[in-house]
């Protein structure tokens, strides 16, 4: 099982790309006319929370895959997707209470996406938790599996009943960062960090897996190949 | 008094290939081949920690090999339960009486009803019918179980220990109950230190010995006990 | 421009805290790596390990099963 | 059919069970009872702010009640093995979630009445005819908690720590029940019919759905080896 060498060439694209998006998001793009510079937050938050979605996703897929291919690699993809989603969430939640704070005021508004992406990030703890509670690998595997797909079918259901919730009447809060009628360079820079960040997600995706393939390797009690 | 249910065409049989299963360290099961079909009652003897449970377990589904398969042929009819088990769980419901258990199997297997009572009466527990299995001796326990599994009439009957905790009276309806079964054309294995009694009803027997087959034979030409039992 | 410390703490945050998480990922793999190499020392000594690969034939000591 | 028929056995059995120990409903009453009345004293005696609080007060209570059943009835199926035994005698293995499904949603039903006739004294809650909408919400959000409980638990069933586990397993994926619960009666508290109908209808569509995932997923989650 070769394990990856100190830091990948993949590994390195990744980061240059995210320390140029970094750069040019903070010093180059000019800032937002009715924000002023808070608005950069954007840059830095968005993308961390659609690529947190992006994960449970791909938790929720490889774990409809080892339901029915019953092979572990499908279980390893899970697991490592389940662990930078989760990340991902967290640093959502506290830049968007920090882009909450500078624009609002407030910590917390209770706003309908920041509400989801906190529920989101107890439900995937909850993944995690019940996946160290279980000790036979492949049973694990099997019941971690069935609770990822639980798990995400609940991330829509969340989601709507927050919206509805935060108020029937009520239109969701004004500021939409995702707004398509920003200006052009802003929006560029917006798609740019998704890609870096998108690198980077990948890149850790490869290697969390490779670690826990790592570990079933090591692990005596599974048969040969697994 | 011949248990209630017709025989069946179902023939159905167990294959076990290179069945291995490791707890941690330790080996239970290594690298087993068995093949049982119905008609057969297998009597399975071996030491503590020989794998007898472990293997009744593999081969009922309830515990995965960790390498090797089990695969249950032949034509089981649809819609019928295909395995029993009973050991040291009888998988009773405590709150319930010995007669509502054997009632609620027989109801999920589809089977008579009715029939509960006299399931109870072949193995000698009828008395209790009407007692909460919580309040029921573990001997008395083990028997009203074994009604349970033979209520919901499996075309797999796996046993462990069915003689264990008995007097000779209990243990021999308990023999009978289980040669019953085997004329009516179902697979019985059973795994017992009980060599006389099992040898009395068994078509074949097994020993094994840390994990493995150690010498399989047909009844009769079985060797005297001791010979080839491992230690303990 | 009283938002820049909000913009930079925010920056630290992600970026920090992607560091963070992939130097873990390295620190655990560095673990898996040690008790692989430990494995493959034992095996090399003692056979009676349960080896996946090369299994024990039925005449050989096998490790005694006490369960 | 027959996966109705064996489930409707497995949940008389559960309510046979309970009848006879008694404890599950007893405990999950007696917790429920035991935060309206914490809660009313946090509050205080003023009955505006207590009317207020009524929804997240009975439904907080109603979601520990909830825990305690499940965990009696998972109980009773690992004591003695007597889940394998079932799961064994069962082709169709779908109806042991039925069933549970069926006995659980009548013990939160019944439960989630009982709290509100005690709310309702508790808490000094002006009786309106729009209350009678109030069983149509414990129909429904029953329903969608009790299919949530029923997967998650077979998930966590023999996990270690799991008494400590199933909360945390279990609460974040009844959040949406819990804000329909809550929203819904909280309209029909406030005569506001049709966002109660909205909420009771988004309720029902959350019953349907968990129902659904457990029909297909139950299976390997409850799988004995």
């Amino acid at each position: 099982m070769p394990m990856k060498a100190r830091v990948s060439t993949f590994g390195l694209l990744a980061g240059t790309a995210l320390a140029i998006t970094t750069i040019v998001g903070l010093f180059v793009v000019p800032a937002d006319a009715a924000q002023g510079d808070v608005q950069r937050i954007m840059y830095v938050h968005v993308p961390s929370a659609w690529l947190a979605y992006l994960a449970f996703l791909v938790t929720f897929v490889s774990s409809v895959l080892y339901l029915w291919r019953r092979e572990l690699r499908f279980d390893r993809l899970a697991i490592a997707a389940a662990e930078i989603g989760l990340v991902l969430t967290g640093i959502t939640i506290v830049t968007g209470a920090i882009w909450g704070k500078a624009t609002w005021g407030k910590w917390w508004d209770w706003d309908p996406r920041l509400t989801t992406t906190a529920i989101l990030f107890v439900v995937y703890a909850g993944y995690l938790l019940v996946r160290q509670s279980l000790g036979d690998r492949y049973r694990r595997a099997r019941l971690a599996a069935v609770y990822g797909i639980v798990a995400f079918v609940n991330v829509p259901i969340v989601h709507f009943s927050v919206l509805w919730w935060r108020g029937l009447h009520q239109a969701p809060t004004v500021i939409r960062p995702g707004d398509p009628s920003i200006d052009h360079t802003l929006l560029f820079e917006l798609l740019a960090s998704l890609l870096s960040f998108t690198l980077v997600f990948i890149w850790a995706l490869r290697r969390r897996t490779a670690l826990e393939a790592g570990r079933d390797a090591a692990d005596l009690t599974l048969g040969p190949g697994t | 008094m011949r248990a209630v249910s017709l025989n069946r065409g179902s023939t159905v049989s167990i294959l076990a290939r290179s069945v291995t299963k490791l707890f941690g360290e330790t080996v239970a099961i290594w690298e087993m081949d068995l093949d049982a079909r119905s008609g057969e009652l297998i009597s399975v003897l071996g030491g503590n920690g020989s794998g007898k449970s472990t293997l009744l377990k593999i081969l009922a589904g309830t515990l995965a090999p960790t390498r090797g398969t089990v695969r249950t042929s032949g034509n089981p009819q649809p819609d019928r339960t295909i395995v029993g088990l009973v050991g040291h769980a009888t998988h009773l419901f405590e709150d319930l009486t010995a007669r509502e258990n054997v009632e609620l199997a027989a109801g999920l297997a589809h089977r008579r009803r009715d029939g509960a009572l006299e399931q109870l009466e072949m193995l000698g527990v009828a008395t209790h019918a009407d007692r909460r299995v919580g309040d029921l001796s573990a001997g008395t326990r083990r028997r009203v179980g074994l009604a349970r599994l033979l209520a919901t009439d499996p075309d797999v009957i796996l046993v462990d220990e069915p003689f264990a905790g008995l007097d000779n009276a209990a243990a021999d309806r308990v023999a009978q109950a289980l040669a019953v079964a085997r004329d009516l054309g179902r697979l019985v294995v059973i795994a017992t230190h009980d060599d006389q009694r099992s040898r009395s009803i068994a078509t074949r027997s097994l020993i094994l010995d840390r994990g493995r087959i150690h010498r399989t034979s047909p009844v009769g030409r079985l060797a005297p006990i001791g010979e080839g039992l491992a230690a303990g | 421009m009283t938002e820049l410390p909000f913009v930079a703490a925010s920056y630290l945050i992600v970026i920090g805290g992607l560091a963070a998480y992939i130097t873990s990922i390295a620190r655990r793999e560095a673990v898996v790596r040690r008790t692989a190499q430990a494995i493959g020392r034992e095996r090399h000594h003692d056979p009676g390990v349960v080896s996946r690969d090369n299994a024990a034939t039925d005449d050989d000591e096998a490790a005694e099963a006490d369960r | 059919m027959s996966l109705l028929v064996d489930a409707v056995v497995l949940a008389r059995k559960d309510i046979r069970v309970e009848l006879r120990a008694g404890q599950a409903f007893g405990s999950a009453a007696a917790l429920a009872g035991i935060a309206l009345i914490l809660i009313g004293l946090a509050v205080g005696p003023q009955p505006e702010r207590l009317r207020s609080l009524a929804p997240a007060v009975v439904w907080i209570a109603l979601l520990y009640a909830a825990l305690a059943v499940a965990e009696r009835l998972e109980q009773i199926d690992r004591s003695d093995e007597a889940f394998t035994g079932l799961w064994l005698v069962l082709t169709d293995r779908r109806s042991l979630f039925v069933g549970r499904v069926i006995s659980l949603s009548v013990a939160l039903f019944l439960l989630q009445l009982a709290i509100w006739v005690a709310a309702t004294i508790l808490l000094d809650l002006p009786v309106r005819p729009e209350y009678a909408g109030l069983v149509l919400v414990a129909t429904f959000t029953s329903l969608a908690a009790a299919s949530v409980i029923a997967l998650v638990s077979a998930v966590v069933a023999d996990a270690d720590r799991r008494s400590l586990l199933v909360p945390v397993a279990l609460l974040p994926l009844l959040v949406p029940t819990f804000i329909a619960g809550v929203q819904a009666s909280t309209a029909l508290l406030d005569g506001r019919s049709s966002d109660g109908l909205l909420w009771t209808g988004a309720a029902a569509v959350e019953a349907g759905l968990f129902i659904g995932v457990g029909l297909l997923a139950y299976e390997s989650a409850a799988r004995p080896d």
